[in-house]
């Protein structure tokens, strides 16, 4: 569709009100306000519109490596808009919303058991914001220990998530980068090289960006360990091992959780999701306040932890996607585990369609996502991500991780069928086919062709 | 049925079991998460949990999240399956649906503060808040800044935590403590070349619409303003862009997001064209396609984590995409006359509501013009918990302000009916 | 897209149930049944691509004749969703039913003050149903009177809704079509030649289908009683004289309403509608059982009319849709007339933008529809239809009515903008200036080319 | 805003009004449909008057209509826009997800009855029923229909009003006064020359799975068989595709719709290949396009109102699509195994009815099997009324037979919970 902006219809205003007119002093009062001024029908018209010029898990395969886009099961919008959850208001008194309460605890308690930790906050609203909880509460830790002045690292390997680095910094350490190994995996030489007691966490995922399983992982939490230092779990993997193991396990001290990618919870083009944090015993007292507790069968807001870092949400989380979270582990219950078998037996088997055809670096087995590079075959991964985008499927992650060269990376999730993997395998076989104009010209059938972003960039237009 | 055993048979293996292999065996876990539900049953046992909560008719809660009337198309807009289950539009030819909104979200703030630019969302109001405090410090590189004595102390505790790694200094400044409105002088006293920026708030924390806020500019010599505003007041009242704010931000939830227990809600962040390349999330940008179609896309990308890193200017990926599109939805339908006609019927039942306690020998504690959330004189609360009214917040639980005497909180918003008004009134004032 | 049938998907039921097996003789037992074998994330992808193949009011300009396809509110679809109507069973005690009951008298009333007439029954499932359930209180009249023997006749304009004549077939009358008037309006002369004791009545609409208002309804309405024979007034034009008159105050016994028309009920791609049938005094006691009646504020289904033709639907009606419909006047109000007023205004500005370039014949002033000729432009009313699908709007209702050569008969409704009705003239006109070759083509932008509708009809394939 | 002028001078006119003229004045009126209301006051409103209904968890009633649970994505998708709001598709080349999923439609329920084609829709059981006969009527035209004794009043009541125009008779068939089940003897004896067509209902009208009603087949003669079933059966019991129907035809409530106080509702309709001609409602082909690409079309349109007018095989226009698309997307989500299963609990669920008010000597009339309805003998209606209990329908409201003393019907379905069945036994029982 050729759509206009909204500001540009200009048909007219028709929500009605009652007209009401207030007394304010004129040096206060707005003199000119520009809404767009538009019917309904044409409000409705222009979103219908642009929808339908929107991918979405909905129409088909979106296997962004490290997005965990499975589907989103529509009992759950059901149930996230019960009106005796959507319209309680977050200050009203603890006896009114024992049943908001209740789904908060009992949420706690899941990702307690899942992660293997003691303590959960469902405070943080993303995957990126849980991190940042995560570090505060590094930070916060060893202030109380009086280490901050000196704990000032935190060592993340270059295969991270762009997120763990930026979120570190946030909270003002220092960033130690170390490279991977031959495997794809923790160096541990260069991570003893580095490793000290300046260092105050090791942020990582296991699996990692490659879906690669790093089986030194017990080692590692001893290195850490060992210097003082914690160990921490970026979440953003976890449908690889939901039901197998758990972070705690592993050895972690710190986990964050996406909601948004291991619990079906919509990603809504970009958020809203939800990044709870499960700690160990020892760190319970850093969490964000308040944390959900029951005494008896009620429930109650506990403000009283000794060291908490204070609020770093509004409110309490996300509630609407927590809600759906928790819908989703009660429905699943121990079946989750068949979805991370799913999950990895999807990854491992469109690897192993595609291993001829394009290179799949470091060791074989996968977990839920794997990595190839279109090195050698001539072709750039940006060209082939635009061409098949014209046979109705999203593309992988690209150019990601950086240290696979013209990396596309991939995450069918248990969502993907045979015949989905079948089809993308074969879409991805036939773009080594296209010519090089080909390639360059496509996308053809999408709503508009490749877009010039360096212009964009350099002529910034960022309102109509 | 699929045909698993041949995905099997192709790697080889004959059972998924050996998929894990790499995991060591003590490391594995039989965790037990309940039997499955069928979906009837899922939705009952929710259901049940769901009538533990009650939701009061007197309903009198507000101070930064508001019951508003949500026209239903804006739900139904943000439930369209293309938009809810998408993500992130890292593929814009096949993403130009989200990013055209987004886009027209980023306009229609910009139109709604009179500010130049606003980024694509962020979680919240209050994030949004820290966001703008790191943005700010980035600018000038100055550690001090100026906040009010009554900013919320939650708000301050994420203040805290969004500089917790930086070098800051948070200095409060005084407010009238009879018309209960910004106090200049000690903001100019307070100004000095350390100072980064000055956060401000209109309405302010008092819930008053504070005209000494239009004149902080006057005072604020090279520091930034950091607006705090509330979008539905722009209705009728002057917005930031008008009285020099660099940065201006607020809580979206008001434009046509549920309050659910507080989330998901909806930074909304605005600022001065100048600072675009030092200002956290996402931003859709206009630019064309290969045959010139106009078309829309992320940019800007090298400020953000997946591209930068530890340098960055925020870490933040996910944002609040929906519920920006909510907010676009929630502002076209209603259009600058409805805009207008909410925040006048706020004012007005406020004034009601003033009316209807004063009746009953109710005072309130300021006299000026109220927006949602107004501050009474109120000791007996014990009563006001006995009668299961949802409101009365007190100003001392809220605020780190304690020499007002039994100071609460009752807000209004255009959905509050002038018979709870009068009945709050009555079971208030019957002592 | 290239989509297949969920019976083609094989990718393997996942909805969860607990199994259980009852226990059924053999020789009652199903042994084969084949539904489709598919995972709940396809069925939604299946439909979800579905629908974005689908014109609908919420994409844009849909101005089909007679058929009224104003914009369906949003807010009807939370109402109608509302737990505490849509889990009623109809059969519930009526004390358990006043909500649903006051709705359907709330609507009576409303309907009765809207069509002028005494008394409503609301169980007819669709207009046609109405026309039906109309004509069937006719028969039941006369069978009462003694005069069923006599009075075979149904007379009907050639400009009529083909229902017209098949729900008088249905019901066991003779059909005598009438001539128009070089008007387009009905020739009071033929109306007089054929009108005899053996009429039992004479089934219009007005304004017609060419958007004409028949000024002489009075005469036409006394000639009818003269005979002792009854007018009957199809709705499905109701959308021109809504607030403005009334089908009462123009003498007319019997009046259906398409809800899904004029008040705005979602069509459904087809339905469901609903078409409550409004009488006069006289005729009451022949409605359908049960009618909804109130004693004090109880209401409560009165079975109790004593020439009833009994039932009709299985239960009461479309509940949903009369819901809607009931929410749709509540809203509006006194607003209703503007709509009408709106409608109509379109109409005329449509048609005299289009009048220099198409034919439009009869009367000038149309009401809230028009019916154009592309006869004397060398053009087909077929190929213009389908050349301008591919400006994304909808095509007018084409080759009716019959009276008309090439007809295209266009009701824009006061949802269509200025905008809107601008855009579509341009296209309209730029369909004149296109090649043979061009119109022949189209459409060319739309999921499917032009369908060979003779071939599928000599090939009969009616399921997969 | 729209320049509404602009539209008034293109037409040379000054006011709307003008527009009216064509209307005599004596014919105007004024009339007065109430101020209009905010979105937020008539949602208000209409709560509260939904308030009104009360919905009780002893819930027991059913006879045609039932309260199943349906899958929230059935709702998810027959509330997509573009099926919603579009109206029958007209244009084919725009409307392909409409015919498609309307030909889907045809094809499953024609899998589920094993019949050969079904149609686009009718708009409920018992007029599809009403549209069986006529159908019959016209492929032989005789006129003896021959109907089961124990038909429900309201649904021969709408037999005689779609057969009202045609010369038809029916003849009612009896049924054994112990087993409640077919007499097969008795039709035998009542099938003639004349005999146009034979009604038979699986499960019967006393909520009996009919054994008999397999072998009508055989005594039929050279009538035609008329089925009515209930489809959620045909998850476990033979559909009438294997047992000789030439029409057969059912209430599709249960797949999917909501109840809705009986409305809108979705009448099956299917039949032998042989008769299309003379069938009535929309039919979907398949074809090809100019490019030899699949698609669908309405077919067969000549026999329909709009071109044969007068000669139609039926009046129908508006149908129920949606209810179709719903119905399509429930079986599909459930597949084989979900409705097997569905109409196991529904059997085993009417078992432990039955042995709950057993237990609390309550009988059944019958000894059969049933499906989800089953008839008791129980006379206290007033403890019925007086406890509130959905159910408890009378046998002689409901038909016409009235030899069997106070029997009542409790209905359940898979969403009856054991307690509630237990609870119902304990009040019922407790005299």
């Amino acid at each position: 569709y050729d759509e206009d902006f909204l500001i540009d219809y200009n048909t007219g205003n028709d929500y009605y009100l009652n007209d009401c007119n207030a007394n304010i002093p004129d040096k206060l009062k707005r003199n000119n306000l520009r809404l767009p001024d538009i019917r309904s029908s044409d409000v409705s018209r222009h979103f219908t519109k642009l929808s339908e010029m929107n991918y979405s898990v909905d129409i088909g395969t979106y296997p962004l490596g490290s997005c965990t886009m499975k589907y989103n099961p529509k009992y759950n919008d059901y149930i996230a808009g019960i009106e005796n959850f959507t319209e309680m208001h977050p200050l009203d008194n603890e006896k009114n919303m024992q049943g908001t309460l209740e789904i908060m605890y009992g949420l706690q308690e899941y990702l307690k058991k899942i992660s293997g930790m003691d303590y959960v906050s469902l405070q943080p609203s993303a995957g990126a914001h849980g991190e940042f909880t995560g570090i505060l509460i590094v930070r916060k830790y060893f202030e109380i220990k009086g280490e901050i002045g000196k704990r000032t690292d935190i060592i993340i390997p270059d295969s991270a998530h762009g997120t763990n680095p930026a979120s570190a910094t946030m909270a003002g350490f220092n960033v130690i980068e170390i490279p991977s190994d031959d495997n794809g995996l923790i160096d541990l030489h260069a991570l003893e090289s580095v490793v000290s007691d300046k260092t105050a966490a090791f942020m990582i995922t296991n699996p990692n960006t490659l879906g690669i399983f790093d089986d030194n992982i017990i080692k590692i939490s001893e290195i850490l360990h060992r210097h003082g230092a914690m160990l921490y779990y970026d979440g953003a993997n976890f449908n690889a091992i939901l039901g197998i193991t758990t972070p705690g396990i592993m050895g972690f001290d710190i986990v964050h959780f996406n909601l948004h990618k291991t619990f079906a919870t919509p990603h809504g083009g970009g958020g809203p999701g939800a990044g709870p944090v499960a700690v160990r015993a020892y760190l319970k007292d850093f969490l964000p306040v308040p944390v959900i507790e029951k005494n008896e069968n009620y429930y109650y807001m506990n403000y009283n932890l000794r060291h908490t870092i204070g609020k770093i949400s509004s409110y309490y989380g996300s509630f609407s996607i927590l809600l759906r979270a928790y819908s989703y582990i009660l429905k699943n219950g121990d079946n989750l585990k068949i979805n991370t078998q799913r999950a990895v037996l999807n990854a491992n088997y469109m690897a192993n369609q595609l291993s001829g055809f394009y290179k799949i670096p470091y060791k074989k087995l996968k977990k839920h996502e794997f990595v190839l590079s279109t090195d050698g075959t001539g072709k750039k991964a940006l060209d082939i991500s635009k061409y098949i985008l014209d046979f109705g499927v999203h593309s992988p992650t690209t150019y990601f991780p950086l240290i696979v060269k013209e990396a596309m990376m991939i995450e069918p999730t248990e969502t993907a069928t045979k015949k989905d993997i079948d089809f993308y395998v074969s879409v991805m076989k036939k773009a080594l086919d296209a010519s090089d104009d080909e390639l360059r010209a496509a996308p053809l059938n999408t709503s508009v062709s490749r877009i010039d972003e360096v212009a964009a960039a350099r002529n910034l237009k960022l309102k109509w | 049925m699929e045909d698993l055993d041949s995905m099997l048979n192709a790697l080889g293996i004959k059972s998924i079991d050996e998929l894990f292999l790499d995991i060591p065996e003590d490391l594995k876990v039989n965790m037990k998460l309940g039997e499955p539900l069928s979906e009837y049953d899922l939705i009952n046992k929710i259901k049940k949990i769901g009538d533990k909560n009650k939701r009061n008719h007197l309903m009198f809660l507000g101070n930064g999240i508001y019951d508003r009337y949500i026209p239903h198309l804006v739900d139904e807009i943000i439930s369209r399956n293309e938009f809810l289950t998408s993500y992130t539009p890292y593929q814009p030819e096949i993403s130009q649906g989200m990013l055209t909104a987004l886009f027209e979200y980023q306009s229609i703030i910009s139109d709604l503060t009179e500010m130049d630019v606003t980024n694509s969302s962020m979680y919240d109001g209050y994030t949004a808040l820290g966001e703008a405090v790191r943005m700010a410090y980035r600018i000038n590189g100055k550690n001090e800044i100026l906040i009010p004595e009554n900013i919320y102390k939650s708000k301050l505790s994420i203040l805290n935590n969004y500089s917790y790694g930086l070098n800051i200094k948070y200095v409060k400044y005084g407010f009238d403590r009879d018309t209960g409105l910004v106090d200049l002088n000690d903001i100019q006293s307070k100004v000095n070349e350390n100072t980064c920026a000055i956060i401000t708030e209109n309405p302010n924390s008092y819930g008053l619409i504070d005209e000494n806020v239009l004149s902080i500019n006057e005072v604020k010599k090279n520091s930034l303003i950091i607006s705090y505003y509330d979008p539905i007041s722009l209705g009728i009242i002057k917005p930031p862009g008008e009285y020099g704010a660099d940065i201006a931000v607020a809580e979206g939830q008001q434009l046509g997001i549920h309050m659910n227990a507080g989330g998901p809600l909806l930074g909304l962040f605005s600022f001065k064209r100048e600072y675009v390349h030092k200002s956290p999330g996402r931003l859709i940008g206009e630019g064309v396609d290969k045959n010139g179609r106009r078309a829309f896309v992320m940019t800007l990308q090298a400020r953000e984590q997946h591209i930068r890193r530890a340098r960055a200017m925020s870490n933040i990926c996910s944002n609040q995409a929906l519920m920006a599109v909510a907010a676009t939805a929630y502002l076209s339908i209603l259009g600058s006359s409805g805009l207008r006609k909410i925040a006048s019927i706020t004012v007005n039942k406020a004034e009601r509501l003033k009316s209807a306690l004063k009746s009953h020998g109710i005072q309130t504690v300021f006299n000026g013009i109220n927006f949602s959330d107004v501050l009474f004189h109120y000791g007996n609360y014990k009563k006001i918990a006995e009668n299961g009214i949802s409101g009365g917040l007190r100003l001392s639980d809220l605020t780190n302000i304690d020499y007002y005497d039994d100071a609460v909180f009752f807000s209004v918003t255009e959905k509050t009916e002038d018979e709870s008004i009068n009945e709050l009134a009555r079971i208030l004032g019957d002592d």
